[in-house]
C-alpha cells in the first residue's frame, strides 16, 4: 500500500525569509541536562528529583533491535495533564535523548528513532501537575547481518 | 542550505498524527571520516510544531536521534486545513522550515 | 529412570526454543516499526531535484533520459528493468542506464560518477537518490523486466551461473547464503533467491533504505557489498556480470507489485 | 581411477559455461585491497561444488574430501587454547574482504551461522548449531583432533560445505583455531555450561 497515495500530501519549500520563525518562541536549548554523563545528572539538570513509577506512562518500542543507529520508540503517556516527556537512555555517552513540552492544542504522545550505543535501559519521564512518573524498559541491541 | 522536509498528516476526528521527516546527519562527534579525521558534533538541536501561529510542541533533542530524523505527533482539536508549521534548529545555528495544510 | 531423563531433556531444550521464538517475534517487531518511520521518502524527493537539475558539461537535466518507456516517461519504468536498450546494445538496469544518460546527455565523465555511485555519511550519492524517486514511480505496478530479446535472455543465462558460482577464499557463492530456506545469518532471515515465491518480496523493496547506514541503497550496491562479504574482489558498477545477476533475481521476482523503497536493517 | 572421475566431471558441464563465467568475472570485477584477481579462479573442489550444485557423485566427493584431509597441518601440542578470545574470534565476521586491512586479525565468523553460547541471541542457522557441543560430545584427544581439522579445513569431511576452510585458506592462525577448539569443548566454556 503506498502511503504517498493514501494520505494528502504537500511539501513546501523550505525557509524563506517573509516566514514567521516558530523557533523564536523556544526556550534554549539545556545544556547542562544534554551534556550530563549519568543519568542521574540529566534527570538532576532537568530538575526531576524523584518520580514514581507509573502504568499510565506507555513505551512501545523492540525489545531486541537489529541495529543500535536506529531504534524506533513510541511513547505516550496517559496522565492526565501531561506537560512534558523526557528520554533518557542509561547507557548512552550523553544519556538525555531528547525532551518534548506539550502545549493544549497537542496530545503527550511522540515516536521517534534514537541511536543505543550498546543493550540499555530506555527511560521515560512524563510531567503533569509538578510530579514525574516514570517508565522503563530494556532494549537489546543485537548485531545483524554478516558483521563484516 | 535548507534541507528538505516532508510532512505527512492523517486527520481522524478532530485530532491529526502528523508524521515529519527531515534530512540531517546527526553527528554524534565520535564519527571518523574516510581519512580518518573526526567529524565535527552537527545535529539538530530543537524542533517546534506550530498550528494556525500557535506553539503545540517544542522539542529540545540531542544527537542520540537517529540520523535523518523521523517523529510523529498528534494533534487535538484540529480541522481540515489547519495552518501547521514545522521548524527545526541545529547547533551549528542552520534551521529548515516547512509549512503545509492539516488534511 | 528414562522417562525422568526424557522429560529433564525436554525441559531444557524447550526454554531456548521460546526464547528463539520471542526473539524472532521481537525482531519482526523491530523491522515493522522501522519501515514505519522510514525516512526513505526524503530521497525520493531529493531524486526528483537531481532529475531535474541541469549538470555536466551540457548543462541539461536528466529529465529526457529514456528508461525504456520513451524519453523521460518515468511511470512504471523501474518495473520494466533490466532490459535490452538498443542504443546501447546491452542489457541495462537502472543505475546503468541512469549512468549512460550521465555521460550520453549531460556529457559527464562515466568513470567518476561511477566512483560515486555509492553514498557515504560524507558525501551522498545522486545515483541513489535517483534510484529512490524513479523506483519510487513504480510503486503497485507488477515487476516485468525484459525477457524475450537474445541479450536479455543470455543476461539472465549468466546471473544464474554466477550466482551459483563458488570461488574465493572462502568458497562462497550467492546460493551460500540464498540457496536454502528457512535459514539466517545471525537474527538476519536470509530468503531463498533462486525461488520465486522467496525472491519476489525482496526484489520488489529495492532500493532500500538502510539503517545501519542511514543510506538509500540500490541494488548495484547490494550485488557490491555482498560479493564484498563473499570474499570476492570488486565487481565493476554497472558491469554486465551485475547486470546479469540482478536480471536473474528480477526475472525470478517477475509479476510481484513493487512497493519500494523498502526499509532494512 | 582419479583421472576417469575427474573427466568424467568435465564431461558433465554444459559446454564451456563454467569458463565463460571465469572469463566474465575476470573481465568485470577488479582487485582491490587483499582481494587479488586470482580468486576468482576455482579449485578443483569449487569447480566440482559448482557443478554438481554441491551435490557431486560420493566418489568424486570421497576422493576430493581425500585431497583436503592432506591439507591439514597440526600443531604441535595441546590443541585447546583459550575459550575466552574463542568467544571473541567467534563474534567477529571481519577478514578477508576487500575492505579489511590486510595484516589485521580475522575473525570466525561463527555466530554468523552456528549458535553457541546461550547467552547469544542473535545467531545464524546456516550450520547445526553447536550448543552444548562439548557436553554431548566429550573433551578428549580425538573429538579435539576433530574440531580442529573441521574448523581448518571443513571441506575434508564434506566436500560441498558452506564452512569456510578457515585454517586451510589463511584467515585464522593456529592460536586463534585452538581458541575456537577451546569455545567449543572447554567444560568452563559459555558453550558447554
Amino acid at each position: 500500500m503506498n502511503p504517498l497515495r493514501r494520505v494528502t500530501l504537500q511539501t513546501v519549500a523550505a525557509l524563506t525569509a517573509g516566514l514567521a520563525l516558530p523557533l523564536r518562541a523556544l526556550a534554549a536549548w539545556n545544556k547542562e541536562a544534554f551534556q550530563a554523563k549519568t543519568a542521574a545528572d540529566a534527570l538532576k539538570n532537568l530538575g526531576i528529583a524523584s518520580s514514581a513509577e507509573s502504568k499510565d506512562v506507555l513505551i512501545d518500542a523492540p525489545q531486541i533491535a537489529e541495529n543500535g543507529a536506529v531504534v524506533p520508540i513510541e511513547i505516550t503517556s496517559n496522565v492526565p495533564n501531561t506537560k512534558s516527556i523526557a528520554i533518557v537512555i542509561d547507557k548512552n555517552p550523553f544519556p538525555l535523548a531528547a525532551k518534548f513540552d506539550f502545549s493544549e492544542g497537542a496530545a503527550p504522545y511522540v515516536k521517534v528513532n534514537v541511536k543505543l550505543g550498546e543493550s540499555s535501559f530506555v527511560r521515560v519521564l512524563a510531567e503533569a501537575g509538578g510530579k514525574f512518573y516514570s517508565a522503563s524498559r530494556e532494549i537489546k541491541v543485537t548485531i545483524g547481518g554478516c558483521g563484516g | 542550505m535548507a534541507e528538505p522536509m516532508k510532512i505527512r498528516t492523517t486527520l481522524k476526528g478532530d485530532s491529526a498524527d502528523v508524521r515529519v521527516l527531515m534530512v540531517h546527519p546527526m553527528e554524534t562527534g565520535l564519527r571518523k571520516d574516510a581519512s580518518g579525521s573526526i567529524v565535527p558534533m552537527h545535529f539538530i538541536q530543537e524542533v517546534a510544531v506550530k498550528v494556525n501561529g500557535k506553539l503545540a510542541i517544542e522539542g529540545q533533542i540531542s544527537q542520540a536521534v537517529s540520523r535523518n530524523p523521523v517523529f510523529s505527533f498528534r494533534l487535538k482539536g484540529v480541522k481540515a486545513g489547519d495552518k501547521l508549521e514545522i521548524a527545526w534548529l541545529d547547533n551549528k545555528g542552520e534551521r529548515s522550515q516547512i509549512e503545509t495544510a492539516i488534511a | 529412570m528414562r522417562l525422568p531423563l526424557a522429560l529433564l531433556l525436554a525441559l531444557c531444550l524447550a526454554a531456548p526454543g521460546a526464547r528463539a521464538q520471542d526473539s524472532k517475534k521481537e525482531i519482526e517487531k523491530y523491522q515493522r516499526m522501522i519501515a514505519d518511520s522510514s525516512p526513505a521518502e526524503l530521497f525520493e524527493l531529493q531524486g526528483e531535484d537531481v532529475w531535474k537539475k541541469p549538470q555536466g558539461p551540457r548543462k541539461v537535466s536528466l529529465e529526457r533520459c529514456d528508461l525504456g518507456l520513451g524519453a523521460g516517461v518515468l511511470k512504471g519504468a523501474y518495473a520494466r528493468l533490466p532490459r535490452y536498450f538498443k542504443d546501447a546494445d546491452r542489457v541495462m538496469d537502472l543505475e546503468t542506464r541512469l549512468l549512460y544518460c550521465m555521460t550520453t546527455l549531460q556529457g559527464r565523465d562515466g568513470a567518476q560518477a561511477s566512483r560515486t555511485a555509492f553514498g557515504t555519511a560524507d558525501k551522498p550519492s545522486e545515483m541513489e537518490m535517483l534510484s529512490a524517486y524513479i523506483a519510487g514511480q513504480s510503486r503497485g505496478v507488477r515487476l516485468a523486466p525484459g525477457a524475450t530479446h537474445p541479450k536479455e535472455k543470455a543476461a539472465y543465462e549468466l546471473g544464474k551461473a554466477l550466482f551459483f558460482y563458488r570461488a574465493g577464499p572462502w568458497d562462497f557463492s550467492c546460493a551460500s547464503c540464498h540457496g536454502e530456506t528457512g535459514k539466517r545469518i545471525r537474527m538476519q532471515d536470509l530468503p531463498m533467491l533462486s525461488k520465486p515465491q522467496y525472491a519476489r518480496p525482496v526484489v520488489a523493496a529495492w532500493p532500500a533504505y538502510r539503517v545501519s547506514t542511514s543510506e538509500m541503497r540500490t541494488m548495484q550496491w547490494r550485488m557490491n557489498d555482498c560479493y564484498r562479504q563473499m570474499r570476492f574482489p570488486e565487481p565493476e558498477f554497472a558491469s554486465d556480470a551485475t547486470v546479469a545477476v540482478i536480471t536473474y533475481l528480477t526475472v525470478n521476482a517477475r509479476g510481484e507489485p513493487y512497493r519500494g523503497p523498502g526499509t532494512k536493517r | 581411477m582419479r583421472a576417469i572421475l575427474f573427466f568424467a566431471a568435465f564431461a558433465l558441464t554444459a559446454p564451456v559455461l563454467a569458463q565463460d563465467v571465469t572469463g566474465v568475472l575476470k573481465r568485470d570485477f577488479h582487485a582491490r585491497g587483499q582481494a587479488t584477481m586470482d580468486r576468482v579462479d576455482q579449485d578443483a573442489l569449487q569447480f566440482v561444488c559448482t557443478k554438481f550444485a554441491d551435490k557431486p557423485p560420493a566418489e568424486l566427493a570421497k576422493l576430493l574430501e581425500s585431497d583436503q584431509m592432506k591439507t591439514f597441518v597440526f600443531p604441535a601440542g595441546s590443541l585447546v587454547g583459550d575459550w575466552k578470545r574463542g568467544e571473541k574470534i567467534a563474534q567477529s565476521g571481519r577478514g578477508a574482504t576487500w575492505s579489511d586491512p590486510k595484516n589485521a586479525p580475522a575473525g570466525g565468523s561463527c555466530y554468523n551461522c552456528h549458535q553457541l553460547s546461550p547467552q547469544e541471541a542473535s545467531y545464524g542457522t546456516i550450520g547445526p548449531s553447536l550448543l552444548r557441543f562439548g557436553k554431548l560430545r566429550g573433551d578428549g584427544p580425538e573429538i579435539q583432533k576433530y574440531v580442529y581439522g573441521k574448523i581448518y579445513n571443513a571441506k575434508a569431511y564434506n566436500l560441498c560445505s558452506q564452512m569456510p576452510r578457515l585454517g586451510y585458506s589463511g584467515t585464522l592462525t593456529e592460536q586463534q583455531i585452538k581458541d575456537l577448539v577451546a569455545l567449543l569443548l572447554d567444560p568452563e566454556s559459555p558453550v558447554n555450561k
